[in-house]
């Protein structure tokens, strides 16, 4: 059996699910990792929330312009056939379905796609929501790349959100270091396993996996 | 008719700041552009924060950055709500005291709701259904609906009775043209307000502006503050 | 007392009415005539609903430019200061309440300020509303430029409009070769009589005219 | 991924078009951008004439004018109904007949509205509350709400399955600049129809568009047809 996947090879295997041409917003923290493993000549664009397609990659140096920032406030490039918008255009492209693909951390997943990324129910949070909810809802394919099981060994991908959802039946894969969970109206079923069987997932998630 | 306040050096531009905003009262509404630092108008929030109106109730996407702009508004005690898709940032700490004191509402709207709602209001639209937030917590209390097999949840315009607004240039006209993802929700906010006070970096002659390139038609724009 | 107004002084009349730096749409038909009395200096800005601030004169000899033309679909100029913009946000501007005044053409115009100006309720007419509806909702003064009375001689004003409605209690001033009839909460006020007098207009239009 | 079709002479640029169009079936519904003949794109609708396709709904803001262009369609029997704000013009003597003799169905929409239903479509907003056309015959059977103290009548959103669209400038990523009020209803239509197809008099290399100037971005862009 293979090891576990690293976020690394997570990312590049999202990066190989993204296909040809496609129109991409990436999420804040892990999901970025998938932008270094995009390759260039498949004409991948990245949409950025704040008003921008043809986002490039991190600025270095002199290149740092505070007017050019991605999602996460750090400052990016620009790329060849790149476009601005505001905001209220910027959210009607994703909301209206434009985006092929957006990839997205998480708490929880549910076995018929709810997310839970954005609260995690503690009274004494600050509640911060951004742009989650909508890109969940918003384009065609919502990947989520995380870890499949918390800290405290719990499974994240779950019969049912226990956290307060961002959206609903709205993920399609889960991609995790034991590797890509696919939802489908049928249930959840696993590519390829990762690090652990087929069987040995079944039973730490508590869930059947086809 | 828009107004173009010009100052000549940093001291001046100070006082150009404070005039633009003299009227801001208690109580307003006021929406402040930016997407953390960039499009952030500083000029015209430290002069509301001199200008010591009370009871704000601000719209920006986050809450404050450090201690500066928007953070030391709030610090000030000016605000009484905000209005925001992020407060919680790793450098909100003035926004996260005053919040945890009980010194602040806080009405949390998804990113593209805000700014849907702000469009809405200025583009005289009473309400309109979003598939954002359906069966969320940020959707209690919303009137839901089904059309063609999708759900949404009804939301309300937000107007500003001032909007704030950093841009690149201006024409004297008050077109106005801005900068990369700077240029985030200052259209927007623009269109959503009573009266709309805008900083740039330089003013141009009527007609510099070339009229297809412009993003904010001056009809929008009541007062430009030029900050050198 | 005055003769009847003309067409252009009522034109001149209403230009004279238009605030200094105001924004404003004139109706295709007879409310053009108003741009011919527009004093530049003022700075008042044209708006036309298929997409411009800041439209000019009508276009002369090799100024004609296809791409350049008014809702009447007349070429025009372009002034300086101009912009151009879509069709959602030209109607955005208008509908948001943006524009200062619009001036329209009407068939009837009722004591409450009901408008009724696209259609004449006839059964074999083909309905065609254009931009009407909106101008009569969106602008914060909508001022009508019409004769007070029809080729029949019935009056244009009335208790009630019997053809179709374009907008409900929406005009507030209109302008007549008779004078300027003011819309208010308390009645109908006629600013000044022109070719007949106050006692004479209140019998043939059958309306109260303080 | 936008395709980018040249054509390198006259006769060249009808094969183009036409192959543009080849997939329009009997029945869709077509979004057609243009203000009378500002931003008609006349190249792509004679093409949709010689496709042949019947029973089109076809959305535009007048209902042809003359004997080309959209008249020509509509004069082909391929359009089953015209979803339009002003249909009656001094020289729409093609539609006026087709609509006298029972030919064709006609559905008028306030202007305003029109494009707002457009923009929503594109936009993923499931309805709106619009004060346009309030208390008159077109909100007859339309859901009515006061907000605000405000009459609204709830409008549904209109998607195409094609839109027909006439830029200025494209680049090869499908990036549209347009041309004065011939941009009208153009970007709009680029976002609310699955398929969109533009046709520009001159394209350039991906780069060549200033990003602060772009108005149609490609990602609402499907092809590009190159008509000199």
């Amino acid at each position: 059996m293979s090891d576990r996947l690293t976020k690394d090879q997570i990312a590049a295997m999202i990066a190989d699910d993204i296909p040809t041409g496609a129109f991409v917003n990436l999420g804040i923290g892990q999901p970025t990792l998938v932008a270094d493993h995009l390759d260039l000549e498949r004409g991948v664009v990245l949409h950025t929330e704040n008003g921008m397609l043809g986002m490039g990659r991190a600025a270095v140096g002199d290149e740092v312009d505070p007017d050019l920032i991605n999602a996460g406030k750090i400052p990016v490039v620009e790329t060849p056939g790149a476009s601005y918008f505001h905001h209220a255009d910027s959210f009607a492209m994703m909301r209206g379905g434009h985006l092929d693909v957006c990839v997205l951390g998480a708490f929880q997943v549910a076995v018929n796609g709810d997310l839970a990324n954005w609260h995690t129910g503690a009274p004494d949070a600050i509640p911060a929501v951004g742009g989650a909810m909508d890109l969940a809802i918003g384009a065609k394919d919502v990947f989520v790349m995380m870890t499949l099981f918390g800290k405290d060994g719990a499974s994240k991908l779950v019969r049912e959100c226990t956290y307060p959802l961002t959206g609903v039946a709205c993920v399609s894969r889960v991609y995790t270091e034991h590797g890509v969970f696919e939802i489908t109206p049928a249930g959840v079923r696993l590519r390829e396993p990762y690090g652990a069987t087929l069987e040995e997932l079944e039973d730490r998630t508590g869930l059947p996996l086809r | 008719m828009t107004d173009v306040l010009e100052a000549t050096d940093a001291t001046d531009a100070a006082a150009v700041a404070d005039a633009a905003v003299a009227d801001v009262p208690d109580g307003a509404t006021v929406l402040i552009g930016g997407f953390g630092a960039a499009g952030q108008p500083v000029e015209l929030i430290d002069a509301l924060r001199r200008r010591g109106a009370r009871d704000l109730t601000v719209v920006n996407n986050n809450a404050g950055n450090g201690d500066t702009g928007l953070a030391a508004l709030l610090a000030s005690g000016a605000v009484r709500k905000m209005v925001c898709s992020f407060p919680r940032q790793s450098d909100s700490w003035v926004f996260d005291d005053l919040y945890r004191a009980g010194k602040i509402e806080l009405e949390v709207v998804p990113q593209g709701n805000l700014a849907e709602r702000m469009r809405a209001a200025g583009a005289g639209i009473g309400a309109f259904f979003s598939p954002t937030g359906v069966g969320t917590p940020l959707a209690e209390g919303k009137e839901e609906r089904t059309i063609d097999g999708r759900r949404y949840v009804l939301e309300l315009p937000i107007r500003g009775d001032y909007a704030l607004v950093k841009a690149h240039v201006a024409d004297r006209t008050g077109n106005l043209v801005y900068r990369k993802t700077a240029r985030n929700f200052g259209p927007v906010m623009a269109t959503a307000a009573t009266t709309t006070v805008v900083q740039v970096s330089r003013v141009v002659a009527t007609g510099e502006l070339d009229p297809e390139v412009v993003v904010t038609p001056g009809i929008y724009v009541d007062r430009v503050v030029v900050t050198p």
